[in-house]
């Protein structure tokens, strides 16, 4: 049934939100977000499959590509984070301090 | 039936390994119950008759990116002193549940006002190589070259930034 | 020439801006580049003129649709107003380059993206496209002001730019206001000028509107009590940016209240014009006043071009045809001889290194050629007749008579009032004793002789033989006063029945 | 059919065109090389020659017309046309401009000459003559304009040329302030003027704004605009003919050359307000209420004038206060709508006051720039000629017969008696002996007597060819020119009837009475000063009266006190008091406004990615919390 695929979408986006605002390690809110574009892509194909249309799986293929892009940038801004600072927590970032 | 069984199989480890994601403090750990993930979203993929997906799942996330992700963790060569303290992991955690509640319940709202639909598996050619690839090619071959660039772009960026010099220590 | 020449006017100079600011051009190339992107914009504009046919309506009309489901659309145009403002522009600012010859490619780039804008801002026959052109022309100032400026540039940086966002703002609010209520009337998406015209608007909702736009107006031009971000704008300001701002810029502001607000709001117009009337004239032996004590003579220019920004706002305000003529004859007049004065500002700056009125002196017998081109220029801005100056304030006090006499009597005062500032600042600049800081100033090279010759020229020209300058703004200008049908006939006097006169006509 | 002339427009043109070519001669040599003096000279005179030989042939041209349509006109191309306002570039020759034009271009032209003397070895010799030639053209222009706006220009175009030649001398601060003095006056006038001419143009102006038009129209205007209309036009004339309140800038303008005194501030501009009151005589004659305002404004400003006069002791400035008591006597004869007279007097003050300024010249240029006259004395022998020329001009201007002061004032004086104003008169003969006085005050103490200064007295002597020469040609004037309107005969106040709208008056009592009171006033006048300065006399001490007239009523003190002081300040307290904190106060108010928000929000701005991410998330949350209820 579809609702099951749709629910454990939302499901997985929500765990990926909790992730994202509740972890420090850099890695694991990288890995979070991941599992947030995973849920999208969720939706995508069930929706796919119920309007029996090929768009979805294109438009799962581009996120995926997004992700990759992602993921070499951000595995890149780590290794940067690691050499200067030698933490790997998000709290580092703080420059944005008002 | 197999079918769903199948179904909640995938659907119950998928959320497992997310769990895990956010539990476990090495990262490295996190990775692996991620990869646990992503291995069960490709099947939920195949399930819903998406070949082409389903096996670049496995293949670019589970394998390529994921590897990636792994490498790095290990070339960073972690020790636990390394990794952020986060001796208020679980409260935020709960918390963080408790905040995100209302939009996953709003969102189950949306789908249940969907209709239902059932999805069995389609034999045709539904989801294959051929069927995407048309569409990919002719429906939507500006967004694929516009991500094609920013593939591109991030390549190019990922070196320049890796390749700095560390100054700071 | 060819059909699409307002679009080139305007495009030609912000795409090669543009371009500039994206290559890494040396200052040179920079400078050449705006050199001949203005003169090429010159000639067109040229062109444009002698193939105006004073009509009175819009000529060399562009019509491309740009939004069809709120009916904005790409709509140029020109009549006898903007002719004016958009000659003003062209002529005056290839002097820029010419005069001031080693800035940086930031510097040209952002004037050139400046002129193109503001050639759209007087080209627009469209709301929204005028409102975009407006918007745009602030960017450039904005930079230019920022980077190029004097020592207190920030804090005036910031001034004119919350000043003119604010009034953007407004303007953006009523402009939507008038697209709904077209739609409301006319059950149709709208925004060209000619057809917002037809609204009819009444009542307080319509007021608040009008203010919107006038705000946004009188802070461009300024307006008395708008008009605080200027002298520190104009003091701080590189010398082309406060050349762009005083001769050019400004006058858009008057133009947006003819050509926008005079069509749109006439009822609303009428009712608040002896209000606005009187802020012109306060604004404008305000700002004369405080013009006198200012030891600092590019601030002194300040005060005089805001002083005479509220005459030429006067003469919007008086509602007849002669102020309305004067008012564009002397947004150019003034356009030329503040421009200059400006700029020559700017050298006197570049050469003595001074800003301050008392540490000069005697430079009329160090530099006879550039004192006498100064002198004219100053002459034509105290409107001497004989001069540009002349023609335009002696229509607008004329026009304000008939307005309002109090109004019209103090609006005569200007003439008292600019000649005491000038002729106090003449006299210690260019008069007694040389003094240290003007021991070595030389005269004007034969090139920046060259380049202001026209402009001094044409101040001339304009106060002697005004008439075919006239003749294509009369037509439109007429048209704005549709009960007043304009007299064609020299009206020759039948003095037959009067009795006892010595000059009979045979 | 209009009688058209061409040769209208040349005659400003020429001295325009020689200003023009002198002017920029020198401005793009004086820096390299200098050109030399005889060159300028003769170029220099040139225009006013060529304008004076066709003022002539205009002269001739009018003569040959029938005394009704005796005018000239050339349109020489519209000047500005915009709705009813039609504005042309035209000439207007009639037997008023005529006889303006004259005289202004035979002094100008006389005085030319004398300059290529007088400022010998100035440096600045080109600029001055540039000068000299704008100032004429300019003065033709206002002469010869067909509308008062034509003629505003010619009016602002004295003013500006009498700026520049008082600040002539432009190193020196106090000579560049008298030009800032004079132009600023000028103004105020010249609002008066403008505010006149639109008054009058949006009453009467719509069928065409010049002087034809005008006065075909001139019944339809309402008396109170009329009287509003003179009043401000003669405002206007006020300040340009030195007049109360706004005398105060010609005795400061003699910081200028001596023949630019002779010239502006004697002979020809000051005198425009008069033409200018005679040109509206069709306006004027209407309203008598203005009229005697005038007349009055006049007669006191002669009588303040005399009063100065006879305490100065700067050679320049008591010939300074002289022209403005003179031109008190010509506002009270057009006052009294005796324009003819006036305009007579014009005439006839153009060749003594130009004299006397000249002679006054010639005697500072030989005593090297020394203006007081407690310095000089006993010069008669030392400098014949000059002694001469000067008695003529001193008789003229204290109108012994049969000199041509005599005849101009006593008809000014004649008139305001027939038209019944008798205080007029009265104080009008009084000014008459207090001018005999301080006149030959003058001429006694610098002529006759004991040299005071012996060293200047050494050096002294009389001036070239080129100067005397002038001198010799206005002293014939100033001995004749009287006889163009003998009482009775009255030439030029018919050769001037079409222009004026007047009435002639003619008593033989009066005129007798007027004379005989004129004859009288001299006499005591020249009496009194022969008595104390005939026999020379020292520099006296000035003590009550005495003292505050040389101090000018402390006028100059007083505006100075009220006006220019008051206005200062309230430009001082705009720009460090009002402007940062009225007028600004809005925009720093709401400047300061988002600092103090910025300044609240800031505690929210942590810094942590994870913290901004958490506010999207409570926003995100929030917001399904109210879409959840809606979706009900």
């Amino acid at each position: 049934m579809i609702h099951n695929y749709l629910f454990l979408s939302v499901i997985l986006f929500c765990l990926g939100i909790v992730g994202v605002i509740s972890r420090r390690n850099v890695f694991t809110v990288f890995m979070s977000i991941e599992l947030m574009l995973n849920a999208a892509n969720l939706a995508f194909i069930a929706f796919s499959r119920v309007h029996e249309s090929m768009d979805g799986h294109v438009l799962a293929m581009m996120v995926m590509a997004v992700a990759a892009a992602e993921a070499a940038l951000a595995l890149a801004v780590v290794i940067l984070l690691h050499k200067h600072k030698g933490k790997l927590d998000t709290n580092v970032f703080s420059l944005l301090k008002g | 039936m197999l079918v769903n069984l199948l179904f909640y199989g995938f659907a119950v480890l998928a959320v497992l390994g997310a769990a895990g994601l956010i539990f476990f403090r090495h990262p490295m750990n996190g990775a692996m119950s991620f990869v646990v993930t992503l291995v069960c979203l490709a099947g939920l993929y195949a399930l819903l008759s998406a070949k082409l997906i389903f096996a670049l799942q496995l293949i670019v996330y589970a394998g390529a990116i994921m590897s990636l992700i792994v490498f790095i963790i290990m070339f960073l060569n972690i020790q636990p002193e390394d990794l952020p303290r986060e001796e208020t992991k679980i409260p935020y955690i709960l918390g963080g549940l408790v905040l995100v509640a209302p939009v996953g319940l709003l969102l189950g709202k949306i789908v249940k006002t969907m209709p239902n639909f059932s999805v069995d598996l389609v034999g045709n050619n539904f989801g294959g190589v051929k069927p995407v690839g048309l569409v990919l090619f002719q429906e939507w071959l500006v967004p694929f070259e516009i991500v094609s660039i920013l593939l591109l772009v991030s390549l190019v960026g990922a070196v320049v930034l890796a390749g700095k010099r560390g100054t700071g220590k | 020439m060819f059909e699409h020449v307002l679009s080139v006017i305007i495009f030609l100079p912000i795409l090669a801006g543009l371009l500039l600011l994206a290559s890494p051009a040396s200052r040179m190339v920079a400078r050449s580049t705006g050199l001949f992107i203005s003169l090429a914009t010159l000639v067109l504009s040229l062109d444009l003129y002698f193939g105006f046919q004073s009509t009175g309506h819009l000529e060399f009309v562009e019509y491309v649709p740009w939004i069809k489901s709120l009916g904005i659309s790409y709509h140029l145009g020109i009549d006898g107003i903007s002719l004016f403002i958009l000659m003003a522009g062209s002529v005056l600012l290839p002097m820029v380059y010419l005069v001031f010859r080693t800035r940086e490619k930031g510097y040209y780039a952002n004037l050139l993206i400046v002129q193109g804008a503001m050639a759209g801002a007087v080209c627009a026959a469209d709301m929204v496209l005028f409102y975009v052109f407006w918007e745009i022309m602030l960017l450039p100032v904005f930079f230019m002001l920022g980077l190029y400026g004097g020592p207190k540039r920030l804090p005036a940086t910031l001034k004119i730019t919350i000043y003119t966002i604010a009034g953007s703002l407004l303007m953006l609010t009523a402009l939507i206001y008038l697209g709904v209520s077209y739609h409301a009337q006319f059950n149709e998406w709208n925004f060209s000028i000619s057809e917002m015209a037809r609204l009819n608007l009444t009542g307080e909702v319509a007021a608040v509107a009008f203010f919107g736009f006038m705000i946004a107006f009188a802070i461009k031009i300024p307006l008395f009590p708008f008009h605080t971000w200027l002298p520190d704008a104009y003091t701080e300001a590189p010398t082309s940016a406060t050349f762009v701002l005083s001769a050019i810029m400004a006058k858009i502001g008057v133009y947006g209240v003819i050509r926008f607000v005079v069509p749109v709001f006439d009822e609303t117009f009428a009712r608040f014009a002896i209000l606005l009337a009187y802020s012109g004239v306060i604004g404008m032996m305000y700002c004369g006043i405080a013009a006198i004590t200012q030891k600092d003579f590019k601030r002194m220019l300040a005060f005089s071009s805001a002083s005479h920004m509220g005459v030429i706002a006067l003469g919007v305000f008086c509602m007849n045809m002669q102020a309305l003529t004067g008012s564009i004859y002397q947004i150019v007049a003034h356009a030329t001889s503040t421009g200059v004065l400006f700029l020559f500002a700017g050298i006197l700056e570049e050469r003595t290194n001074t800003r301050t009125i008392d540490d000069l002196g005697g430079i009329a017998a160090k530099a006879p050629v550039f004192a006498l081109y100064f002198a004219i220029a100053m002459l034509a801005s105290v409107g001497l007749p004989g001069t540009s100056g002349f023609i335009g304030e002696f229509m607008i006090i004329l026009g304000a008579i008939k307005f309002n006499v109090v109004i019209g009597v103090l609006a005569g005062t200007t003439l008292i009032v600019g000649v005491c500032y000038m002729l106090w600042m003449f006299q210690r600049v260019f008069y007694e004793k040389t003094s240290t800081a003007s021991e070595n100033f030389k005269d004007l090279t034969l090139v920046e002789g060259l380049t202001f010759l026209p402009v001094i020229l044409l101040i001339i020209v304009m106060g002697i033989y005004p008439h075919p300058f006239l003749s294509k703004i009369t037509p439109t200008t007429a048209l704005q006063f549709p009960q007043q049908t304009p007299v064609v006939a020299q009206a020759p006097v039948s003095n037959a029945q009067v009795s006892g006169l010595t000059f009979e006509q045979k | 059919m209009e009688q058209s002339a061409t040769y209208l427009g040349l005659i400003p043109l020429f001295p325009l065109l020689g200003a023009v070519v002198i002017g920029l001669l020198h401005v793009f040599t004086c820096n390299r090389y200098k050109l030399s003096e005889k060159f300028y000279g003769l170029l220099a005179c040139v225009g006013p020659v060529l304008s004076f030989v066709l003022a002539l042939k205009v002269l001739f041209a009018l003569k040959a017309l029938p005394p009704e349509s005796r005018y000239l006109t050339h349109n020489a191309f519209t000047w500005f046309s915009v709705g009813d306002l039609h504005i042309n570039m035209g000439f207007l020759a009639d037997p008023l401009s005529c006889l303006m034009m004259l005289f202004v271009t035979l002094i100008g032209t006389l005085i030319h000459v004398y300059s290529i003397g007088y400022m010998g070895g100035d440096k600045n010799y080109g600029k001055f003559f540039a000068y000299m030639n704008l100032f004429l053209g300019s003065m033709l222009v206002l002469v010869l304009g067909d509308g008062p706006v034509v003629m505003f220009v010619g009016w602002e175009g004295v003013g500006l040329c009498s700026y520049l030649l008082i600040g002539y001398y432009s190193e020196d601060r106090e000579n560049v302030l008298a030009g800032n003095k004079a132009f600023i006056v000028n103004r105020i006038g010249d609002l008066g003027f403008v505010l006149g001419l639109a008054f009058l143009f949006w009453a009467i102006g719509a069928q065409g704004f010049d002087y034809i038009s005008l006065k075909a129209n001139v019944h339809m205007l309402e008396p109170a605009i009329a009287l509003t209309v003179c009043l401000l036009l003669f405002v206007g004339a006020t300040g340009k003919s030195a007049q109360i309140p706004l005398y105060v800038w010609l005795p400061d303008a003699m910081a200028g050359p001596t023949p630019v005194s002779a010239l502006i501030h004697a002979a020809t501009m000051v005198t425009a307000g008069v033409y200018m009151v005679a040109r509206f005589s069709f306006l004027y004659a209407h309203v008598e209420l203005a009229g005697t305002i005038i007349a009055w404004v006049g007669i006191l400003t002669a009588l303040l004038a005399a009063i100065f006069g006879m305490f100065q002791d700067d050679i320049k400035k008591i010939l300074a206060y002289s022209t403005v008591s003179q031109l008190g006597y010509m506002f009270a004869g057009v006052g009294v709508a005796a324009y003819s007279a006036g305009i007579f007097h014009v005439f006839t003050h153009a060749f003594f006051k130009a004299l006397l300024f000249l002679g006054a010249g010639s005697v500072i240029y030989a005593l090297h720039h020394e203006q007081n006259i407690w310095k000089m004395g006993g010069l008669k022998t030392k400098m014949p000629k000059t002694y001469i020329t000067m008695v003529i001009g001193a008789l003229a201007l204290a109108g012994c017969p049969p000199f041509s002061g005599f005849f101009s004032k006593d008809e000014i004086l004649y008139s305001a008696l027939a038209t019944g104003h008798y205080g007029i008169w009265l104080i009008g003969v009084f000014v008459a002996g207090m001018t005999a006085y301080y006149t030959f005050r003058m001429i006694f103490v610098v002529f006759h007597g004991e040299p005071r200064d012996h060293h200047a007295y050494e050096h002294a002597q009389e001036s070239p060819a080129v100067m005397t020469v002038p001198l010799i040609i206005l002293a014939i004037g100033a001995v004749f020119a009287g006889f163009l309107n003998f009482p009775g005969v009255l030439t030029i106040s018919h050769w001037l009837e079409p222009s004026l709208t007047e009435h002639h008056h003619s008593s033989a009592f009066l005129q007798i009475i007027a004379i005989l009171a004129s004859i009288a006033a001299f006499a005591v006048g020249l009496k009194i000063a022969y008595g104390k300065f005939g026999h020379g006399a020292q520099e006296p001490e000035f003590k009550g009266f005495a003292d505050f007239a040389y101090h000018k009523f402390y006028v100059d003190e007083f505006y100075n006190t009220v006006i220019v002081q008051p206005y200062k300040a309230i430009g001082t307290a705009i720009w460090k008091t009002i402007e940062p904190n009225v007028t600004d106060s809005p925009v720093k108010g709401a400047a300061r406004l988002y600092m103090v928000v910025g300044a609240a929000f800031k505690v929210l701005q942590v810094g942590y990615v994870r913290v901004y991410a958490i506010y999207m998330v409570v926003g995100l949350s929030l917001m399904s919390l109210f879409l959840s209820q809606s979706l009900n």
